[in-house]
């Protein structure tokens, strides 16, 4: 599974929400070898500004096609610039980088918040769907748009969100530990803002059931050679962009 | 054993060290050469100059390490590095199967911490050393030794007693008159300077209110700083009588150009790395096609060619 | 007089020194102002500091004098400018119009020329002075006085005798340690200090293979020095008692905000201004939403908030 | 005639020769009064680099539609991406700047060579179609694809090439001064490279006719507030971008 450069032309884009935009990318090398929990690191621009690349996550990839997805928020400069580009647009692409997810589980569960359900999706779509749950948080309803992405991938999902609108009222862990009651799960993949990350760990921990991580840090590479993703790790320091950015949850200490 | 590549007319030997081709790699943009593997030939590298080692392990800052800045990055790793035995018993067995030049970057807390380093290193399998005295991004040492003559000069000395390699030293941007330092590390035995490490900078968050940086300050690099760094190896050159390794900035092969004229006599990629890791092959090639188009037969024509009275 | 405008929460008074908005402009990127009438009104700008003066008309330097680098450009102007006498009997009349600050820089081979400027501009509807001690672009004096403290400190004294004005004195980056620079010409009695003047660089013409240039090297300006700024901002901030008037690389209301975090009581915007001629205006409104949407009441609450301790 | 700053819309772009491009945009408050000789400053990115405008002259105006035109050589960065602009695209644009050609000549001469045609393109437009020549030098026949552009705007177009692949073998010096011979013209207009036109203004001078230029020095700003443009002028010093880009002949001293 050698990293690749690839000049990936873009397929098209589509709206998932005010601030979303989900990017099909033409890139086979990529597409035919990329793991759920895998990232590429996407190069905006040309110029001297902005200058480094910006990572995402695979969210999805069409392996016939050769095509694959991510989805992104509009943060700041390189999002806005992605988010300009049209079909038949080239960009220059770098993956897939990282570590993915364990693909073992039976039954996982999946929790996410943000963006960082962009993974979850390509992580859904790996294992069989009727197998498969998601719980999905977000701070209002219009957040959790994710649902009819997730629809096709899972069996059921499960939504909370912070004003109530939709779903259980509340942050996931309102929902999350009555559904690991149920011992339905043999695993518990989380993605999202970190503080929802170690909340869910912790539940997650206490119910004895394996859980893992995808951690995001900024990345001036991506590929191992700078060393601005390090985190301690067990016994040992870890590259985010290289050993992770998934890991197990007891595989990390400083995050 | 260096076999030669690129039809000989980039091959340079600078002081005993040589190379294929003048473009090296910068020290901790590099990885430690192997992370770039799947990317490109590491043999079509002048030289790998991996990432600074200390004695010790160091585990570096804490916080963001790295932030984007309009044409340039800060960073503050602050010299992770697994330490040097580390180096010597995993990492430099691996890079011996490289047929390139491995030159090692260090960095300590004291001259006799270089000493010491510089013996340790003093092995089969490691072509140079590089002193870093420059570095931005460590409380101890670092920046200090590199500011000033004297300090320079003692560490200078302390590594050139200690080791039988070829002895580079890193000079830092962020001083009133380089020229004066890099005088005082030739007089002190250097056999070439490197320059430059970053320039120290800073970004603040508004939103949060604070730095951005877990260590408040970083060094910047990346083509920001490219004209300091071409000024500073235009005004070295004119000094020192040692090979310049000029960095600051190249992201392509006019920018190395533009060292080479202001008397550098190898280069060294760095932040360009991370934009595409193949940069220092492309550079070579990028290289070539200059010379092919201005009837250049070797690169040491055009060495400080566009130094005053050339 | 100055009306008051921006309903008064961008109102500051830097030691007497009073502006309807801490968004000044930067010496040598404004003209005389008067050039930038068709974009805004200049008494949205808090102060206008107008291009270097000295005691005689100077001509600059030959050649090319401007060139692009990567998110910044070099300049070597050289201090063209009328001269002193100009300046007082067709200049000033026009500016004394504007019911804006006067801030005039000036240069000068020597202290005493320096002093004797001062005094000549000891007049009605100049403002303050800012010393440039900090040019990269001339070869006598320049540059040379404000990487010394000594020569530093004399020359803002030679000012400050022969001035009633707000005197400000404006720093050059190029040195190892600004803040020493810093503390000594507080010392030596300035009102306020200016950073940074531009870093010294230089581009090469790979293509005619002789620097850019026509005075070789230049001053580095623009947002690819900005990080620099803000640190040299944050380092002089910890050390003064004396107001700063912060710059380098402005180039919207979120990089001048990092600037008062770091402890600027008022910023200037410079190459910005060629981009965008408007800028001034722009970053004032933006500081104001950004001021409504962080509940600021008023732009002194967040001077320095970066600053450790605070 | 106050400057200002518009966001141009692109009306569309054409593709001269091998490097050479026509575009057009929408701007009523420039095309409405800009005079030939004037030139505008284009921003060509909004990110950090390329930091500066670029100027360009304006080649032609249409006063009803509110557009006007500008043709360019792909130099570097920043013309290479106005080339790849697409119509319906925005650009910031500052004009007009500078000052004009002198319009009160009755039978004038346009000297020219590569995309120094360009304003004297505008010039020409200017004119009453049979009072006005156009002499044009290039080093090669497809250097002068501007025959095209002048036919509709002049009485006669002389051409010289270096290689003589069309008109005379030469310089526009090879022509000119027999074209002055003939008595007809009252004044002559030149724009090109700066040897060509030193060459030019010693034998207009010579011939006793008055001839002005248009200056090309490297503009940070374009609106007189950098001093980068500065030159020596008679008596006193001039800014190219606010005095000039044209001047007499006599105006200037070093240039
Ligand atoms: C492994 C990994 C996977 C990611 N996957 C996704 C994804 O699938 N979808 C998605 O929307 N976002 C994802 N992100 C975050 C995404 O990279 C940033 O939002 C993006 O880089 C912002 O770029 P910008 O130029 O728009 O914003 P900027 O103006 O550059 O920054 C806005 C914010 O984004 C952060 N950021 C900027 N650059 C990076 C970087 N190189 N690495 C990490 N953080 C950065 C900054 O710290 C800042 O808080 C991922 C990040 C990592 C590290
Ligand atoms: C008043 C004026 C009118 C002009 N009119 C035209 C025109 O009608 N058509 C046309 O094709 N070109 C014209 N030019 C030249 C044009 O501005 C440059 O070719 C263009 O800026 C190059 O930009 P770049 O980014 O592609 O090239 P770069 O890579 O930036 O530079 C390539 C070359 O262009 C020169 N150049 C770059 N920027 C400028 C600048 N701001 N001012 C002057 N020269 C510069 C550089 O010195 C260099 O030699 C004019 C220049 C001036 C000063
Ligand atoms: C992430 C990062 C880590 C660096 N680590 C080191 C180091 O360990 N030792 C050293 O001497 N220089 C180090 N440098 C400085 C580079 O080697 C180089 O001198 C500098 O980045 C300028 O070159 P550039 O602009 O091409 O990056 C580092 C630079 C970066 C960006
Ligand atoms: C073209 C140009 C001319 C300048 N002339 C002067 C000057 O006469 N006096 C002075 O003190 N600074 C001068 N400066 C420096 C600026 O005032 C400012 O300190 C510097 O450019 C950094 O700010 P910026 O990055 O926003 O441009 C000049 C800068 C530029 C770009
Ligand atoms: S991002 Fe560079 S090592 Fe991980
Ligand atoms: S280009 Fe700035 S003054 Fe002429």
């Amino acid at each position: 599974m050698p990293k690749t450069i690839v000049e990936a032309k873009v397929i098209g884009q589509q709206i998932l929400s005010k601030d979303v935009k989900l990017i099909e990318v033409f890139a086979p090398e990529i597409a035919r070898t990329a793991k759920p929990g895998q990232f590429v690191n996407v190069q905006v621009s040309k110029q001297a500004a902005p200058l480094l690349r910006r990572p995402f996550g695979v969210a999805g990839i069409d392996y016939k096609s050769g095509t694959f997805k991510m989805i992104y928020r509009i943060m700041g400069e390189g999002t806005q610039i992605l988010a300009e580009l049209c079909s038949g647009d080239v960009i220059s692409i770098i993956g897939p980088l990282g570590h993915g997810f364990d693909l073992t589980a039976k039954h996982p569960l999946l929790v996410g918040g943000g963006l960082g359900l962009a993974p979850l999706l390509y992580l859904a779509q790996s294992f069989l769907k009727k197998n498969i749950e998601v719980l999905m948080g977000g701070r209002t309803a219009s957040e959790l748009f994710w649902q009819d992405l997730f629809n096709e991938e899972t069996a059921a999902i499960h939504m909370t969100t912070d004003d109530g609108s939709l779903g259980t009222k509340g942050t996931v862990n309102a929902l999350l530990p009555q559904l690991l009651e149920t011992g339905k799960y043999d695993c518990v993949y989380v993605c999202g803002p970190v503080p929802m990350m170690k909340a869910v760990v912790k539940v997650v921990e206490k119910a004895g059931l394996p859980c893992q991580i995808s951690l995001e840090k900024y990345m001036a590479c991506g590929f191992g050679a700078c060393l601005s993703c390090a985190c301690g790790g067990v016994g040992k320091r870890l590259k985010v962009c290289t050993d992770g950015p998934v890991f197990w949850s007891t595989e990390v200490k400083e995050w | 054993m260096v076999k030669p590549l690129y039809d000989n007319r980039l091959a340079i030997n600078i002081g005993g060290l040589k190379m294929n081709t003048p473009v090296t790699t910068a020290s901790g943009t590099f990885g430690f050469g192997l992370e770039f593997q799947d990317f490109l030939d590491l043999e079509k590298v002048g030289a790998v100059t991996v990432k600074g080692t200390t004695l010790e392990p160091r585990s570096g800052n804490k916080g963001q390490r790295a932030v984007e800045t309009p044409a340039g990055m800060l960073n503050c790793v602050g010299l992770e590095n697994p330490g040097s035995d580390y180096f010597l018993q995993e990492t430099l067995p691996k890079l011996k199967k490289i047929a390139v030049p491995i030159i090692v970057n260090i960095a300590g807390n004291s001259p006799e911490e270089y000493g010491k380093l510089a013996k340790k290193l003093d092995v089969d399998g490691v072509d140079a050393i590089e002193i870093n005295i420059s570095c931005p991004n460590v409380k101890q040492g670092g920046l200090a030794f590199g500011t000033c003559p004297d300090s320079a000069v003692e560490v200078v000395k302390a590594v050139k007693a200690n080791t039988s390699k070829f002895v580079i030293t890193k000079l830092s941007p962020n001083v009133t008159d380089i020229v004066e330092i890099a005088l005082a590390v030739e007089n002190a035995g250097s056999d070439a300077v490197s320059l430059i490490n970053t320039v120290l900078g800073m970004k603040i968050d508004i939103a949060r209110q604070q730095p951005v940086l877990g260590n408040v300050m970083g060094g910047l690099s990346g083509p920001a700083i490219r004209p300091v760094a071409v000024r500073m190896v235009y005004q070295v050159a004119q000094a020192v009588h040692i090979p310049i390794i000029g960095m600051g900035g190249i992201m392509c092969a006019a920018d190395a150009i533009e060292f080479f004229l202001a008397g550098a006599s190898a280069i060294a990629v760095g932040t360009g790395n991370f934009s595409d890791p193949r940069l220092a092959e492309t550079i070579s090639k990028g290289i070539l096609e200059y010379m092919d188009a201005h009837g250049i037969k070797n690169i040491q024509e055009i060495i400080g060619k566009a130094l005053p009275n050339r």
